[in-house]
């Protein structure tokens, strides 16, 4: 039998890092940018994020380092393909070998390939009610980073400057609205969004660092920002369905009654499912105008 | 800079015989498929650092070398201009490089972790034998759940970890004949996060002992206040409260067999596993944590102290069982 | 039709020059595009920019805009040197633009696109925002609906958006690039209306156009650009529209006209230089292209196209004409095989095509020209491969392209249509009149039976369009069915045999050429009787 | 400062500008070097030198190639014709799969015919991997990134699970295939080396690759369906046609690249038979601007890198990580400094120099006719 409560309490943890860091590339995306640097951003967070809270105690610190990493990490990408123009496929799959390899190279030089600290982590919140005995950064970002970047995107000046240069740079440009100054801005924020949901992985659910941290959670945020269509609430619909269902896949493999089906179909299926939901919703796309383009002023 | 760079003995009192020592010292290579952040080859490594901080041996090594063709490159190389006298690694993935080179080089020791056989005349292989332990822990287990189901979380269902699993089973149903166990693989070597899904997964479905053949999994029992048990190295200190006792492998046994074989220029070929055994000191069980939440019952104990003797003494053995264990095994 | 028919102010009334370029320069490349340009602008004038394509002229008027950065040069506002480097600080000085092609974020609503230029970071509150809109449009006088998504608005109706949005800051001084390329005569009007209210209150407006009619009853200084150089500047008044063109390109030119042309509907075409051979109705020949009953659907349950049926007989202009907006677009896409129709039938030369892809409809033997220039060709590839990419098939050597062939191809096309390109420059490089001359090559150079050319002069200046009537003329005396679609009363009544008037996807009204004039012409557009 | 378009490019610019890469990649990365206690110039020397310094080492770089350039080639194929297949990880898998199919099945084959048989096998592993999201693309207009993507860890799982199951090695009860027979085997295409045949049938596929997007009308078709999908379509360009058969080669392709790894390079199907070759190839087709050159070149230098850093660790004791730094410091670097070649930067103040100017030209007449 499957405990449904459970299900849905393991769902939002599951779930948790792909909401913030697909948040972060809605945002990025929005502006135009495909930021593929976003697996890169998330290992590097939940590195940083644990080795600040290792050396100092403190998973806060922690946080704080990682969001650090990632503003860092989207200016990187900023100069990449906002000021010189590079191709975005390229910068950002580089960005994220650099992250992952700079990650493991001060990884090794102070750990020396031992095993890893423990760190202080973040503890439950109401620890013994199911469901809501969550992490708190998930509450955070369910209550306050979606919300927040969801009002960001829709009510406020800095949202309609992002979406118009993710739509056309030359209008923005034209209206007096600094292209650059934009695309960056979206690019550390986004990027602050990638670090904590990679940080999430260290600081609240594991409390230490392994190699392969992240384990490509990066690449099925950026199938959930197309699968979203560039919006916020679509995507935290995406990460939970995702989710949902890897949750429940683990639940049915150690079900007798299922235990007939092999165990890499049962793994397989978030993805699957994800393909499937895409499938049945998801004709005609429209991505955003500016996509994939750098804007140079002639 | 880390534990890179070669590392030789350095005690002050080896100073006197310095000179002598250092020529004399046998020149040990790791090569290593993943990096030595694994715990596999984690073991390996830091027997082989162990014996040179004893002032054994010079060693070096090179890790994280893939399954991409970079093995026998590597094993060449090193053989050619290192010419080193043994060298240790892990074969898994890169079986046939493995056994070219050893081949190709028959003056130099090759002792590879491995499924297969020993190659004539200078290949040895050996695996990590750490069923003896898995099958105390499993009684330890089956001994101290309430709710008669445990929950194991493992990497891939490869013959070596069911080996272990099979093991942790069979001691479980030992003591508790009517325990159930639930057994997950998360299909990744890493993925602490996934690992701790798992056992959270387990834990739904009444599971209140487990076994963290993966990371991650320790975390889950800690939150929930269930006793746990770790792997690979004494995992007592990321769960003081949860953590039992854990499965250790030491290679120490097998490093100094075959340095001592090399050193009597009696070294050949063979199946190393035996060194891995409880009863040869290559596997263990940790300390018992007696201060773990609701402590251990003395009974228990003793029960597994004794099987621990048995093992011990050879009147004992671990059945061995390299099948894929079931999701969820049956109550027989 | 632009009537508005306002005398120019008099010359050298206001002195004062709100703006001035002196000796801009500006290069991309290796290619000199603006070479030491002074022009000033004066409180209250319309100071109209003249000039070949690829003068240089939106490249000058960007650089006022702060949208393009001089290599050199000073601009000075209100007599002092000012620094322009974004268009935040052109704004800040009072120069607001419409630019050639609109600067406008299609998914936004018109009130999210006006207020872009003047938000911060914080919230933004739209209701207050959307009434400032309003209260500015009503200001300006420009009727618009500022919860519209710009992206469904017509191309009028956008432009009222940009210059609303330039507008809405105040502006003393306004840009205007082309901005009757993309209009239909009645919103021409209503464009100088707007302008001749905005001059009356002082606003300087600075306006490009091709079209010397424009030019002469709308402003009252004019300069001719030149391969970036300005070659004279005078006031309107004394301009004579062929010596603008010749200023313009260096020889006499005022476009073609079908021999037989009704020249009294309007003065200017009295100018143009007849040609064609018959001065007879053609005889009846057979009918080449022909649609019946064709209807498309649309958004929701209305008809984009509703019943269309129209025949063009070999040998034959037949002109559509229209307020843009009423099935054009549409019934030209559905000729050109892109967008298949619900009911009716289409054939060319008796060959049914009805709802067959582009592959299909050229096979029959027509041939098409669609208004979307950029949106036909392959701007990244060469122009030697634009011109094949119909035809591909027969440039073939086994599995390759033979591509000396290809290329003797192109050269003789270059040739014959005196286009200014090499084979191998990508096409997205050239000027708007060339890259139309590469597009009737294409078709042409096929011998299509039948012709589909939609706003084929649009933007060009004097000399292309007048190469491609000249062009679309021969075809007819060379036996071809040619279906016209047009928004430029002038160029349909210069070179068609025959007009129909689409309004609301259906065809309202089919006026003989003799019998069309301007004001019978308007009525069947804007939908009043038949 | 800020970057303004260039005129032609003078000769000596990309020379320049790839040292000036080198140096900078160098200046960036020495400070890790050293505090991984090596020199950085010897390192460098074994990063890039000493694998092309013996053709023995070079040979090994051509076999470290020879999966990029199998998946370099697919994800250049597919992105020139606009269709953006990031699933070349799992075509290769696919295709691994397919040529083990057959190997299994047929141990008995004689050379001749098995490995045409395994070539084919592999080839179609790899297109039907492809074809699920190219339909869906080319039908139903499914965004082919999310599909592809997402398809890779599902071509891992398949195959772990075959592994698992029906293809598990019955002799040690490993989740590997049983080695391959002899006739499965690619031969060794230079006597004492290992780089085998599937390098020349990359090579090959290369040559063909170029020959057909810039030689043949099909090629054409399929730059003309990348560069503007609707204009190709209004030239009667069948664009789903184009797509679904750009997207079937490149799955193809890439499934070749699992087959030549299969039976090239290891004999048998393991769980790692992919590097991330699928994903690495995008970097590959991408720094290789999307032609067949660039993707020999780029395949070979990130090759030249991986054996120069296994030499690396080896001698200078080095943590492998500092290879994947260095690779990905000197491919951004790179692409960065290519920049230059189109632009060029310029140093003075961005405003026009309004104040500089020197005042003998205040012409204040605009009329007057050009010279
Ligand atoms: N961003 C650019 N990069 C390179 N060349 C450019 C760029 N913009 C314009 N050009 C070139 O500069 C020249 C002048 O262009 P410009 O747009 O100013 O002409 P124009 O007078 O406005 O022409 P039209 O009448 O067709 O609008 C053209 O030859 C054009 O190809
Ligand atoms: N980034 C660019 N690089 C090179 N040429 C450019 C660039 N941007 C614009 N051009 C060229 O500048 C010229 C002027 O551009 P513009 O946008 O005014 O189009 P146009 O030639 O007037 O065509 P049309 O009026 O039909 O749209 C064109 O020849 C165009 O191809
Ligand atoms: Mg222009
Ligand atoms: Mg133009």
């Amino acid at each position: 039998m499957i405990d449904i409560l459970a299900l849905i309490g393991a769902m939002l943890v599951a779930a948790t890092p792909l909401i913030y860091a697909a948040t972060g590339e809605v945002l990025t995306e929005r502006a135009g940018i495909l930021n593929l640097g976003i697996e890169g951003t998330m290992y590097a967070g939940a590195f940083s994020g644990f080795l600040v809270a290792a050396k100092t105690g403190s998973p806060w610190l922690g946080l704080a380092a990682a969001l650090v990493l990632g503003v860092v990490a989207g200016a990187l990408m900023g100069l990449l393909v906002v000021t010189l123009g590079v191709n975005q496929h390229v910068a950002g799959i580089g960005t994220t070998l650099l992250l992952i390899g700079a990650s493991e190279f001060t990884n090794r030089l102070l750990y020396g390939g031992g095993a890893l600290v423990q760190i202080d982590k973040f503890g439950l919140l109401f620890p013994d009610v199911p469901v809501l005995g969550q992490y708190v950064l998930t509450y955070v970002a369910l209550i306050v980073v979606v919300p927040f970047v969801w009002w960001l995107l829709r009510a406020t000046g800095f949202g309609l400057r992002v979406r118009a240069v993710g739509e056309n740079p030359e209008a923005a440009d034209a209206a007096g609205i600094s292209v650059a100054r934009t695309r960056y801005a979206a690019l550390m924020g986004g990027g602050a969004l990638m670090a904590a949901g990679g940080a999430f992985l260290t600081l609240a659910v594991v409390g230490t660092f392994t190699l392969n941290i992240s384990n490509g959670r990066g690449w099925v945020c950026i199938a959930l920002v197309i699968f979203a269509r560039w919006r916020v609430w679509p995507a935290v619909l995406g990460a939970l369905l995702f989710a949902g269902v890897d949750a429940l896949q683990l639940q049915l493999v150690i079900t007798p009654a299922f235990s007939g089906i092999p165990r890499e179909l049962m793994l397989a299926l978030p993805y699957l499912v994800v393909i499937a939901a895409l499938a049945a919703s998801g004709r005609g796309l429209v991505y955003p105008g500016a996509y994939l383009k750098p804007y140079r002023r002639a | 800079g880390g534990n890179t760079g070669t590392t030789t003995a350095s005690s002050p009192a080896a100073g006197a015989s310095a000179g002598a020592s250092t020529t004399a010292k046998p020149l040990v290579y790791g090569a290593y498929a993943t990096p030595i952040e694994e715990p596999w080859d984690g073991v390996i490594h830091r027997a082989l650092q162990a014996a040179a901080d004893k002032g054994d041996i010079t060693y070096k090594h090179v890790d994280n070398i893939g399954y991409a063709g970079g093995m026998e490159r590597t094993l060449r190389d090193i053989a050619a201009n290192d010419k080193p006298a043994v060298v240790f690694g892990d074969a898994f993935g890169n079986e046939a490089a493995v056994r070219k080179v050893a081949k190709d080089f028959p003056a130099i020791a090759f002792a590879f972790g491995s499924g297969e056989k020993e190659q004539a005349p200078n290949l040895s292989v050996f695996d990590n034998w750490i069923h003896d332990p898995a099958y105390l822990a499993g009684m330890l287990a089956g001994g101290t759940t309430k709710s008669n189901v445990l929950g194991v979380v493992g990497g891939y269902p490869v013959p070596e970890v069911n080996r272990i699993v099979n093991a942790f089973i069979g001691g479980a149903q030992s003591v508790n004949p009517k325990v159930q166990v639930k057994v997950s693989f998360i299909n990744t070597w890493f993925d602490p996060a996934k690992g701790k899904q798992a056992a959270q997964a387990q834990i739904a479905q009444n599971a209140d002992v487990l076994f963290a053949e993966r990371a991650g999994v320790i975390e889950a029992a800690k939150e929930k206040g269930l006793r746990s048990i770790g792997a690979m190295a004494d995992q007592k200190s990321q769960g003081p409260d949860s953590v039992m006792t854990s499965l250790l492998w030491d290679m120490g046994p097998t490093v100094q067999a075959v340095l001592q074989q090399v050193r009597d220029g009696k070294y050949v070929g063979a199946n190393l596993k035996d060194y891995s055994f409880l009863k040869n000191g290559g596997s263990s069980l940790a300390e018992l944590n007696t201060a773990v939440k609701g402590g251990i019952p003395a009974d228990l104990m003793a029960k597994v102290t004794a099987k621990q003797a048995e093992l011990k003494s050879g009147s004992f053995t671990t059945p061995v069982d390299e099948k894929t264990p079931a999701g969820s095994t049956e109550i027989k | 039709m632009s009537s508005v028919s306002s005398a120019p102010s008099a010359p050298g009334t206001a002195a004062r020059p709100v703006v001035e370029l002196r000796d801009i320069r500006k290069s991309y490349g290796d290619l000199l595009v603006n070479d030491g340009v002074d022009l000033s602008l004066e409180e209250g004038e319309v100071h109209a920019v003249l000039g070949e394509n690829g003068a240089g002229k939106t490249t000058l008027m960007r650089i006022l805009y702060g949208l393009t950065r001089p290599d050199s040069g000073e601009i000075r506002v209100a007599g002092e040197p000012v620094t322009i480097a974004t268009p935040k600080d052109a704004i800040a000085h009072g120069i607001g633009m419409v630019t050639q092609h609109f600067a406008l974020v299609k998914p936004m609503t018109v009130t999210e696109n006006v207020v872009l230029s003047e938000i911060g970071l914080g919230r933004v509150n739209l209701a207050t925002a959307r009434r400032k809109v309003l209260e500015a449009a009503d200001r300006i006088g420009v009727a618009v609906d500022p919860d519209a998504r710009v992206g469904s608005l017509s191309i009028g109706e956008q432009q009222r958006v940009e210059i609303l949005k330039a507008l809405y800051n105040d502006c003393r001084v306004l840009i205007l690039d082309e901005p009757t390329a993309v209009l239909v005569p009645q919103d021409v009007d209503a464009l100088f209306a707007t302008v001749h209210r905005l001059t009356e209150q002082g606003m300087a407006v600075l306006f490009i156009s091709h079209k010397l009619h424009e030019v002469s009853a709308n402003s009252t200084r004019v300069s001719v650009l030149r391969r970036g150089r300005i070659v004279e500047t005078m006031p309107t008044g004394n301009a004579d529209p062929r010596a603008l063109a010749e200023l313009m390109v260096g020889r006499p030119t005022l476009g073609v006209r079908r021999a037989d042309a009704p020249v009294a509907a309007d003065p200017e075409l009295a100018l143009a230089e007849p040609t064609g051979t018959t001065s007879e109705p053609p005889p009846a020949k057979d009918v080449v292209l022909q649609l019946e009953e064709v209807s498309l659907g649309g958004s929701g349950t209305r008809l984009t196209l509703d019943g269309v049926s129209l025949s063009v007989r070999s040998g034959e202009i037949v002109g559509v004409a229209g307020v843009s907006g009423n099935g054009q677009r549409e019934l030209v896409d559905v000729l050109c095989g892109m967008a298949a129709p619900i009911a009716g039938r289409v054939t060319v030369g008796g060959t049914d095509i009805t709802g067959r892809g582009p592959r299909d409809v050229m096979n029959a033997g027509l041939g098409r020209i669609p208004e979307d220039r950029h949106g036909s060709v392959v701007g990244e590839l060469s122009v030697e491969h634009n011109l094949v990419i119909e035809d591909l098939d027969s440039y073939r050597r086994g599995p390759f392209l033979d591509r000396r062939r290809v290329r003797a191809h192109a050269e003789a096309l270059i040739e014959r249509f005196s286009i200014k390109a090499k084979p191998t420059d990508p096409i997205g490089s050239l000027s708007g009149g060339n890259m139309q001359k590469v597009l009737l090559a294409r078709v042409l150079s096929r011998d299509p039976r039948a012709v589909v050319v939609a706003q084929p002069s649009r933007g060009l200046d004097v000399g292309a369009t007048e190469f491609v009537h000249r062009e679309l003329l021969d075809r007819r005396a060379a036996g071809a069915a040619v279906l016209l679609v047009s928004e430029d009363l002038e160029e349909l009544l210069a070179l068609a045999d025959r007009l129909v008037v689409m309004f609301e996807g259906r065809i309202v009204g089919e006026v003989p050429i003799a019998e069309a004039t301007p004001a019978r012409l308007g009525l069947l557009m804007a939908g009043e009787a038949a | 400062m800020r970057l303004a378009l260039r005129g032609t490019a003078p000769r000596w610019l990309t020379p320049v500008l790839l040292l000036i890469t080198v140096v900078v990649t160098f200046a960036i990365t020495a400070g890790p070097i050293r505090a991984a206690g090596a020199a950085p110039g010897a390192a460098y020397e074994r990063y890039v030198l000493t694998p092309l310094s013996s053709p023995a080492s070079f040979y090994e770089v051509l076999l470290a190639a020879t999966p990029l350039l199998f998946t370099g080639l697919a994800v250049a194929i597919a992105f020139r014709s606009g269709y953006y297949n990031i699933g070349a990880e799992g075509q290769f898998l696919a295709g691994a799969m397919g040529a083990t199919a057959v190997a299994l099945a047929w141990p008995d084959l004689p050379r001749g015919i098995a490995l045409p048989v395994a070539f084919v096998a592999g080839a179609a592993g790899g297109a039907l991997w492809a074809l699920i999201p190219a339909l869906l693309r080319v039908k139903l207009d499914i965004d082919e990134v999310v599909t592809t993507l997402l398809l890779n860890p599902v071509a891992l799982l398949l195959l772990q699970g075959m592994l698992n199951g029906p293809w598990r090695n019955p002799v040690n009860q490993f989740p590997e295939s049983q080695a391959f027979s002899g006739s499965y085997v690619l031969p060794s295409v230079i006597p004492g080396a290992r780089v085998h045949l599937g390098f020349v049938i990359a090579l090959a596929l290369a040559v063909l690759a170029w020959l057909v997007i810039s030689r043949t009308a099909t090629g054409l078709r399929m730059r003309a369906v990348g560069l503007a999908a609707p204009a190709a379509r209004f030239s009667g360009v069948s664009v789903q046609r184009t797509l679904l058969g750009s997207a079937l080669a490149s799955g193809a392709i890439a499934g070749l690249g699992g087959m030549s790894q299969v039976c090239g390079l290891q004999g048998q199907l393991t769980g790692e038979i992919s590097s991330n070759f699928g994903y690495t190839g995008i970097v590959v087709a991408t720094l290789g601007g999307l032609t067949a050159l660039g993707v020999v070149l780029v395949a070979v230098l990130l090759a030249d890198i991986t054996v120069g850093a296994e030499s690396a660790a080896r001698v200078l004791q080095l943590p492998p990580q500092m290879g994947q730094v260095l690779t990905a410091v000197l491919l951004l670097v790179t692409v960065s400094l290519l920049v230059f070649r189109r632009y060029r930067l310029v140093l003075r103040p961005s405003r026009p120099p309004a104040s500089t100017r020197q005042p003998s030209t205040p012409t204040a007449e605009h009329a007057g006719v050009s010279p």
